[in-house]
Parts: structure tokens; C-alpha cells; sequence
């Protein structure tokens, strides 16, 4: 079966076929690799014919963690590979980048902002960051309220179409 | 003698001064807020005390109530750890007003040394030097603009009451003063309960070095040797070693005179730090930190002494467990913190659910810390989850053995710096030692997690891909894979604030 | 210079030995059994080679397989750890023969030394005092019966090859001999591969205390102070600390110098423990164990010394890193074995799946470990999973450090004697230092876990009573709780024997 | 819903309601406790008015084990009380005390073994166990072969009845 997997600015389509207890074949793009594979809990090692490679993984929601022989990655799977357009970020909106909380919010709805504008605070682990408008334009809706703790990610603050 | 003692702090410290209070003997108390009713300090402890919700002002700040824990459940001293009250005079007066010991320095000398302004000026007495530039306590942004213009820039805005890069802005152009001035003062107000800022010249590729010092009450004074600082990011300290690579027998008992100088000028007592930076063969005063440091570990690896037990004992009311010529320095020690952000993004705080954690142990390997797994990181306080602390016989050994240590730290669910580190510690000129407090800055300001390829892409999206195989069929309603499947489908308990 | 060291061993010693290469920048090999694919000790290795079926005498205890792989993957050094074939002289020997530095003895001074019987009488000559009785190397039944009437009941029968109790067997009645006599042999063949045996008067509460020597091929020879092993089950160390309560300063410098007088006297090499009963005052040399011991932690953490690090250079043809007068002695260190063995049903071994594993991180702490969760353990090989050692200013810290440490060390799925070495250490004898090898059975002979009552039993009955409602719905098809449901249901995955 | 275990050699009887999202009842025999509960992973924490209890579990076919603050303690699930009979072993069955190997084997079908008599050894982990005849008789079943490997708990050797 094939899966698609957006892993930083890359997609990869992934086809896996188990070809006995212990052995399995991927397929990336044009790429094929054959793996003996044990695992044990959250803990998998595979090994190809000359490297060995160790990992452990863990999941929340729509987020893969696979620690790969010291170093972290995070993958998301796509359903669907036209659906990744809709992963990317919408230059209208400004979202929250880290989870915090707003201890400022600078706009109201139909205020204009000028390009790097603070619009917003927000606060987390005491630091702070300023949000900016991306360009010039028209708030068309505020999502959140002054000390209002969110998620990262989180739309704060709409602007109109340009 | 201290018999039980409330520990006024979380994570990692709380944990880690509690160890040492329990192999003494001393019964140990935690306090708690909501996001902390399962963490690791409340479990280690005797008796735990919910104290509030999870904002810091209404629980860990708040000294009526921490002080209202101690005196119901019987504590004689309080151990402020790091951040939080640790540096505030008026709690260490109210502690004493309970009638208890705190571990820690006088308030007036705290008063004293906390305000770096005064502490500027006792330094200059003292023959200390300062760094060039004028101090501007309380400043309007009119007299900021002022100041800065005379000092020449750039300058530095930094927290009257505080350290660890907060409330701190580094400003480079006049026109960026105002919102900078502003954002120093809601930080430092929000982090230390005082928004007093102060202005100073800005030093470009300084050593950040500091001295940790000893004071008892019966007039002795050591150093227990320097701390090397200078791998910071965003002005915070992430990578601490010791000795420093770049002082010489003399430049250090130099510098430890002055130190010394100055806490006891101070009337200073308890564990302090004596912070300066080192400009080639010359150094500055910067401040005095009238608190156990993040970064003490280091300290007790290269001395072999207990700096919480040493704390305790003073506060005690007993002697300096050693004399400055019985303390015996031996190899070398590196701290990694590993905080919970993103160095991918700026270090912006990352939070999230640890969905598992695997800390190594080895020999020469130490690791305090405040998580476990299934912990949620709250978002309201540091994001300090723990420190890798490794010694060996010398640098390069110490180097190496954290470079394992944090390869085999395996942490999902929270971003962390355990990778960016590696690459900090595999690099060339910090084997060298060629290193200031922009190191970072100049050689990982662009830095990201390099991506596999070949069979290492294909073993990670093998992985990646049977485990969505299965999780598919098996994964829990909330989508997380949480080490016991049975447990998670109840849903969340909480555990209703339980005393004792 | 080693660049690429193979360690002929699995477990925590494995792990230990890899930590510490890889601090000192050499390449490490491991290998494996079929039992073994997924350990530790494979995991941190930057090699691994497969050598065959589980049975020991099929893979860790064959000497041409062990070879082969280092010279295939191109190891300069070998280290053999403890147990399997760390004190084999063939082995010691093929390494040489292979152009190979073997991390240890040289094979002449391994089989004189390893020959209790040829051991005692170097030390006779050398001044050093032996237990009182007849040496009798593979004796028949009517020579054995002969000869303990001669000593005097009750006598010891030992492997003359090996230690760690394994092979030995107290005998108090003359009718008991051959049995026991059978048994020594079959277990002394299975363990050392040599059925070799002897007889030695059996002393009543003796302590074992022991010398940690370090010789090298310069002619320097140094002992790291002594670790009293005195609290003993089965005949067999299960708790070691240093110093030695039952030292004087006097006593200690005779011992010393009698430990080291033997190993000059063998012309020994590396490290080496030299083995002593103590009655009051008087000692009495038991043997020397021709390798580095499961206990070595203790004595490097109070002299701050890496002793695989001081191996390594030993080998390499280096010095001794330290004289006598410059080795430094602080503090008090305990180690507690974790062994896979339940301590209610006469420490019968104990296996299975570690279905969940915590192992504390502390100040002073140090755990060496073989193991981690998922990790099934095998019946093939020693019982040890790991062992934990803690260091404190003084024996009472050590002592309450190690009852915090072994309290929060969480494993479950297998039997270990965790909570029964709680109870070991917070008994008034032990905390005086009352102890004898029969301490154990006199004081806990008949030890169980206590079971709580009242609110205790309530909230353990209330954990398994909510864990089986909602287990019934959701354990894995196996029935085992396994930290991650989504792979276990992918069946045993097993890793074809891949290498490098 | 009431649930049975067998504890060492105790029989628990125990009925557990949940009272509200974060409180639990347990009453064992007469006695009723009221907890307040929160869990995490495998680890729950308890608390009645005036104790804390912290415990971790895990499960493996019919045990369940517990660790409660630093102790370490197994626990078997019973369908039916009247069940209990049939857990408590047989005397005329000689089992393996540990997991091991068969290394010496003494008697086959017919024998006649005295009370205390050796009837076969059993190696694991380098270490040597001597199985005895419970008493003495003939024996009835040797289910077992040299060089087996076997687990705990297995039945190696039966006795006819007295």
C-alpha cells in the first residue's frame, strides 16, 4: 500500500511490502531497499546489507516522532497528495507560532495594518514573541482575546484579501 | 540542623535539591500549582502541597502561600531553587518573619547584590571592574535615548532584578528603543515581579565566565573555580563547561580574588555567583547572582562536592564544609540544557506531551531532570526539562561523552535542542574552544536538523510508514500513542488537590 | 594507541566498556548472540557481529568465533569484560596469536594466578596468610572425603577456575560429599569449562574484603583502596561498598601491600582483584580475581578514576596513569545488584519480559545497565541486569541515596531483589556495619514483601482492579501490556543477522 | 462490578465505583476507601484524605504487576472464586520452579523414588536447581526430555497417586 508522508518542505510516496517475518522491501520514488527488521515496543532496528539503523517512534494526532539513531524527525501523513496545497499556509492568516499566551492584541476588526506591524503577543516559558501582520491590509477577524491562552498554530488573526 | 524542608520551586531543581535533602536525612515537602499535580518534584517528595492554579503569580510566586504551606506542614527552612522568589529580599525576609531558615543569602545583601546597579557601584569600591557604560535604573524612553546615545551603541537593556536573558534586548538603533524598553520591562515584570531595566555597553565576542562562591556566616569565603558560559542563544546560557579553556592560573586567581572581593563586601552569604565577561586577558564585573545556578553541576562534578549539602550547612548555621586550599578541582565538566523549544524556529518554547522518554545513563554521565514520560510541559513556566551533565579526565573526553549522551537522550513530543547540540558539540572551533557568547549566532544561526538520505530515508519512512499501518486500527480515540493503551481510554483523571 | 576495541561480552559490563572506549575516541565492536539481537549492548556499539545460537559455549564462550569476528571487523583490542572468557588463558593466548592486544592479563599470569591452588601457594611464599586447610585439585569422592575429615567439617568446595560462587558448595557432613562434590564439578565445567575443584577450611562470619591492583608493563604496581563484598547470598556478592568499616588505616596499608606483594610476585598485568576473608583482625588471602570485577564502580567512584580507561592504557603499553601516593581517596560508594531473581523462593533466577522499566536519574547516583524496557532476558546467561551505585560524603548519605535510588527504580515483568535490598540496607546492623558473608542468612533467610493493609491494600487493589476493567477491552492479543500497542500487534519481528 | 484476586496467598474480593471524574470508591470486604485518582501512561497516583500512593502497572497474561511507592507486587486475576482450588499446585506433580534447561534427568515412567530423592536438575543463568520427589512413589509421567529448555511453572514429572 502507498502513503504519503510530507516530512519538512518534502512529499514522499512510500510503498512497503512485507517479504517475510523479518524482511521488508520500501519503495521511495525509484528507490528500492530491502530491511531486516526487529522490533520491540515503541523501539525498531532495521538493518540493510552493510547499516544498521535504530528508531523509536511515537505519535499525537497527526504527527509521527521517530527518534533515527540520535536525531529527532517529524512526519505527517497525507491522505491524499493534492491535499498537501492545503497543509501550507495561507498568507492571510496570522497563526500562533508557538503555544502561549496573548498578553497583547494590538487590532480589532477593520483596523489597518501597515506590513510588520505588531499585531499580537504572545507569551509562553516567559519569553515573548511579537506577531506581525505578513503585508498590508485590512483585519477582517480577530479569533482570539487578550489572555486567551493558545495552541500553536493557532489563527489569531485574519486578514482580508489583499 | 534542618529537619524537613519545603522546597519552593519545580522541576528539575525541586527534584534535584530534594536528592540531596533526603540522603541527608532532611524530610522534604513539595508545593505544587494544577498543570504540576503529577510532575516528578511532587512525586519524589515526602509530603506535597497543591498551592494554587498554574500561572506562576497565583502559585509559585505567590509567597503568602508558600510560606502558609511551610508553617502548616512543619518545614524549618525553605529552599528557593532557581527563578521564582530564589532572589527576591522581601521573600527571604518573609521566610524568616515565619520564623524558618532560608537557604539562601540575607535579604539585604540579596537587596544589595540583586539590583546590579548598586552592585555595579560596590564592585568599582572594590577595585572590580565594570563594564564601559552608564547605568539607568527606572529610565523613561526619552532618557534611555539619551543614555544610549552617550554610551554609543549598541547597547544592552537588561532587568534590574534578573538574569537568564530575560527581560533582556540588545538595541542597535535608536529608533528601536522605545519597543524595546517596553518589551524588557513587561518581561522582567512578568519574570521577577520588578520591571527596573538598566542600560550598558554592549561588548561584542566576550567570554561569558563566572565564579562560583561560598560564603558561612563566620566570616569564610571560598570560590569553588569558574564556569565557562559563552555558548548562549538569545542571551541565555544553553552549554556550560568547566574549567574555562580560556583562563590562565593566574587570570583565575585574579579573577577569584575578585569574586571573593566582592561577596564579601557584600555581606553575602549561601551560594552565589559571581558573573564577568572576559574580553581577551581582560575582564568585567557583570553581576552577582544570589542564587544556586542553573549550571552548578558543573561545578560539582569538576570539585566532587554536594553544592546543596554545602547550602544547607551554611544555612544551618555551620561552617564551610571545606577551606579555599582543600578544594581540589579534577578533570572537566560540560552541561547541556535541554530545553523544551525549537531551534529550528528562533528557540520559540515548544510544549506538548512527552510521549516518550528514554534518559541514558553511562558512567561519568549526569542527568538532572524534572520530566517523565507522560508528562505535559506546561506552558507557563521555564522550559528547562532537564540537564545532561558529563565529566572526564579532560575536554576533549567530556566532549565526546556528551556528544553519546545526548545522541542516546531519546525524547518525542516535545521539541528540544538535543540535536542542534550535537552539531554545536561537533564542531571544530568549539573543540578548539574558540568560543564567545555569539558563538551560536556566528556558526548555527541557520541551523536545521539535516535530512536523511539513501537508506536512512528509507529506513525513517519505513517506520514511518508501518506505524501508521497499524496505528490506523489501533490508535486511541485522542490519536496518541501513550505507552498504556488501557489506562488512556479512561480519559483524564485528576487528582483532586491532595495534601501529604 | 587502541583505535578499535571488540568487547567479548554482553550486558551492562558490555555497555560499561563501550561508554568508556567511545569517551577515549575509539571505534567499538560488539557481538551477539541469537538471544541478544535487540540489546543494549548491540545497540550502543558502532559495530555489531552476530556469533551465533544462544547457548553460551555457541557463541560468547567460543574462542575461534570471538577472534574471527575481531579480525573481520578489523579491531586492533580486545575486552573481555567479566565471566564467559575474561579469565581463560587460551583465549587470552588466540587474542595474541591473532596480533591482537588482549585488555587484561597475559595468559602465564592468568593461569597461575586463575589456579587457586598454584595462587595459595604464592602466596605462601610471598608472606601473605592463606585460609587454614589442604589444597586437593580434582580429587575422587574417597580423596575429597579423606581429605575434609582431615580439615575438619564444615568445609568449602570451590571451582578452581572461577568465582562468583558459582561451583561451590558448603559441606558439613561427611555423607554430603559426593553430591556436592558433583554438583561443584558440573556447574565449575559449565561456567569455566574446567571441572577443576578444591577443599579449604570453612571460616565462620568472615568479611570479604578485596584489593583493587592495577600493574603495568613497566614494573609499576598500585592497589585503588579495598571494597568490603561481605553481604553475600548463595556465595555470591549482591551488595559491595568501599571503604571498609572494618579497615583501621593500619590494616588497610598491610592488606594493601600484601595484595600487591602477589601480584608482582605472578608477574601480573591490568587489573586485578586480589580476594581476602577477614576474621576480626586477621586476613587471610583467598585468590585473585585475573580480571575486572562487577564491583569496580564502587572503587571508582570514590577515587574519581575510570578503571576500563586505565585498562585501555595499560594494554596500549602506557603507564599507570597514577603513582600509589597520588591515587585519592573520598567518600563512601555502595553498589546493589539488580539480578533477575526472586529473593522469596532462595534466589532461584527469574526471566521474562521487561514489561516496564524506570531507572532513576540522581546526584550521586550511577546505574550500569544491561537492559531497558521490551528487553526480554535471557536464561541463558548471568543473572545480572544492572547495578546501581551510589557515592556520598560518608556512609549513612550513601546509604539513605541508595535506598531513594533503588525505591525509585521502577522494572516490571521480572523478579529482583529491589525491594528486599531496601530492607538489607535499613537494617540497624547493616547501618552499623555489623556484616558478615552471613549476614544475609542469618537476618533474611525468611524475607518476603511485605503486604500492605488498610488504605495501602485499598489503592494497590484499586490500581489492578481498573487496570483489568479496562484491560479486558484493550490488552494485545499476546495478553502483555506493552509500552506501544500499535507494533506489538505486528507479531515478533526478528533481524536477520545483520552486521556492521 | 466486583472483582477477585489472588494475592499471595489471599483471596481480595474488591467492588470499585467511580464517583465523579476524579474520585473512585474501593471497598474491599467491609472496609470502603474513597481515592482521588490521576493517571498517566502506565502510572497512577492515588490519594484517600491524608496518604499519597504512587503506583505503576504493567500486565503479562493472568499477572498484573504493580509497583506501589518502591515496592514491587504481582497480583492474579480470578474469573470465579471457586476457581482458587485448582490454582494451588498438585503434590503429585513435580514443576519447574524457575524457567531452564533439563540438564539431568533421574527416573522415567515406573520408577519408584523415595521422599527427598533427586529426580532431575534444572539449569538457568549458570546456576544449578535439584527438583526432589515431594514424597515417595512411583512415577507416573515424565513430561519432559534431557536439554529441554522449559518455563516456569511447567510440569516436569508426576508422581501415581499414593
Amino acid at each position: 500500500m502507498k502513503r504519503h508522508f510530507l516530512y519538512g518542505e518534502n512529499l514522499h510516496s512510500v510503498t512497503f511490502q512485507r517479504r517475510s517475518p523479518s524482511d521488508v522491501e520500501i519503495i521511495v520514488g525509484e528507490d528500492k531497499t530491502l530491511f531486516s527488521v526487529s522490533q520491540n515496543c515503541q523501539r525498531i532496528n532495521l538493518a540493510s546489507l552493510d547499516k544498521r539503523f535504530r528508531a523509536v517512534m511515537a505519535r499525537s494526532k497527526d504527527k509521527i516522532y521517530v527518534w533515527l539513531d540520535g536525531r529527532v524527525h517529524e512526519l505527517v501523513e497525507i491522505e491524499e497528495t493534492n491535499n498537501v496545497a492545503s497543509l501550507h499556509s495561507n498568507p492571510d492568516d496570522i497563526r500562533a507560532p508557538m503555544p502561549g499566551i496573548i498578553i497583547k492584541l494590538n487590532v480589532k476588526q477593520g483596523d489597518t495594518v501597515n506590513k510588520d506591524q505588531i499585531v499580537a503577543v504572545l507569551e509562553a516559558m516567559k519569553m515573548e514573541h511579537n506577531l506581525r501582520a505578513p503585508r498590508a491590509g485590512v483585519v477582517g477577524a480577530v479569533d482570539v482575546k487578550i489572555s486567551q491562552t493558545v495552541s500553536a498554530d493557532a489563527l489569531l488573526v485574519h486578514l482580508e484579501k489583499a | 540542623m534542618i529537619r524537613k524542608l519545603l522546597v519552593a520551586n519545580r522541576g528539575e531543581i525541586a527534584v534535584r535539591v530534594m536528592r540531596s535533602a533526603r540522603a541527608l536525612g532532611i524530610r522534604t515537602i513539595a508545593i505544587y500549582s494544577d498543570a504540576d499535580r503529577d510532575a516528578l518534584h511532587v512525586e519524589i517528595a515526602d509530603e506535597a502541597v497543591h498551592i494554587g492554579p498554574s500561572p506562576a503569580h497565583e502559585s509559585y510566586l505567590n509567597i503568602e502561600k508558600v510560606i502558609a504551606a511551610a508553617r502548616e506542614h512543619g518545614a524549618d527552612a525553605v529552599h528557593p531553587g532557581y527563578g521564582f522568589l530564589s532572589e527576591n529580599p522581601k521573600f527571604s525576609n518573609a521566610v524568616k518573619l515565619a520564623g524558618l531558615i532560608f537557604v539562601g543569602p540575607p535579604a539585604e545583601a540579596m537587596g544589595l547584590l540583586g539590583d546590579k546597579i548598586a552592585s555595579r557601584e560596590l564592585a568599582l569600591k572594590y577595585n572590580v571592574p565594570v563594564t564601559p557604560g552608564a547605568l539607568l535604573p527606572h529610565a523613561s524612553v526619552e532618557q534611555a535615548c539619551e543614555e544610549s546615545q552617550k554610551i554609543g551603541f549598541p547597547v544592552l537593556i537588561k532587568a534590574a532584578a534578573g538574569g537568564g536573558g530575560k527581560g533582556m534586548r540588545v538595541v542597535r538603533k535608536l529608533e528601536d528603543i522605545e519597543q524595546s524598553l517596553e518589551a524588557a520591562r513587561r518581561e522582567a515584570k512578568s519574570a521577577f515581579g520588578d520591571d527596573a531595566v538598566y542600560l550598558e555597553k554592549y561588548i561584542d565576542n566576550p567570554r561569558h565566565i563566572e565564579f562560583q562562591v561560598f560564603c558561612d556566616q563566620h566570616g569564610n569565603v571560598v570560590h569553588l573555580g569558574e564556569r565557562e558560559c559563552s555558548i548562549q542563544r538569545r542571551h541565555q546560557k544553553i552549554i556550560e563547561e568547566s574549567p574555562s579553556i580560556a583562563l590562565s592560573p593566574e587570570l583565575r586567581k585574579e579573577m577569584g580574588d575578585a569574586a571573593i572581593r566582592i561577596v564579601k563586601a557584600a555581606g553575602y552569604r549561601n551560594a552565589g555567583t559571581v558573573e564577568f565577561l572576559l574580553d581577551g586577558e581582560k575582564f568585567y564585573f557583570l553581576e552577582v547572582n544570589a542564587r544556586l545556578q542553573v549550571e552548578h553541576p558543573v561545578t560539582e562534578m569538576v570539585t566532587g562536592e554536594d553544592l546543596v549539602a554545602w547550602q544547607l550547612a551554611v544555612a544551618a548555621g555551620e561552617k564551610l564544609p571545606k577551606a579555599q586550599d582543600e578544594i581540589q578541582f579534577r578533570g572537566h565538566a560540560i552541561e547541556c540544557r535541554v530545553y523544551a523549544e525549537d531551534p529550528t524556529s528562533g528557540f520559540l518554547p515548544s510544549t506538548g506531551t512527552i510521549l516518550k522518554l528514554d534518559e541514558p545513563h553511562a558512567p561519568g554521565v549526569r542527568i538532572d531532570s524534572g520530566i517523565r514520560e507522560g508528562f505535559e510541559v506546561p506552558i507557563f513556566y521555564d522550559p528547562i526539562l532537564s540537564k545532561v551533565i558529563c565529566w572526564a579526565d579532560n575536554r576533549e573526553h567530556a566532549i565526546r561523552r556528551m556528544r553519546d549522551a545526548l545522541k542516546h537522550y531519546v525524547l518525542l513530543g516535545v521539541r528540544t535542542p538535543l540535536g542542534y547540540m550535537q552539531d554545536v558539540l561537533a564542531h571544530p572551533e568549539f573543540a578548539k574552544g574558540n568560543i564567545s557568547t555569539h558563538f551560536l549566532a556566528q556558526h548555527f544561526s541557520d541551523w536545521s536538523e539535516k535530512q536523511p538520505t539513501g537508506e536512512a530515508l528509507a529506513a525513517l519512512l519505513s517506520v514511518a510508514h508501518e506505524f501508521c499501518r497499524v496505528a490506523h486500527k489501533n490508535v486511541e480515540a485522542n490519536g496518541t500513542t501513550k505507552p498504556s493503551s488501557p489506562w488512556t481510554s479512561l480519559g483524564d483523571w485528576r487528582m483532586a488537590g491532595a495534601g501529604s
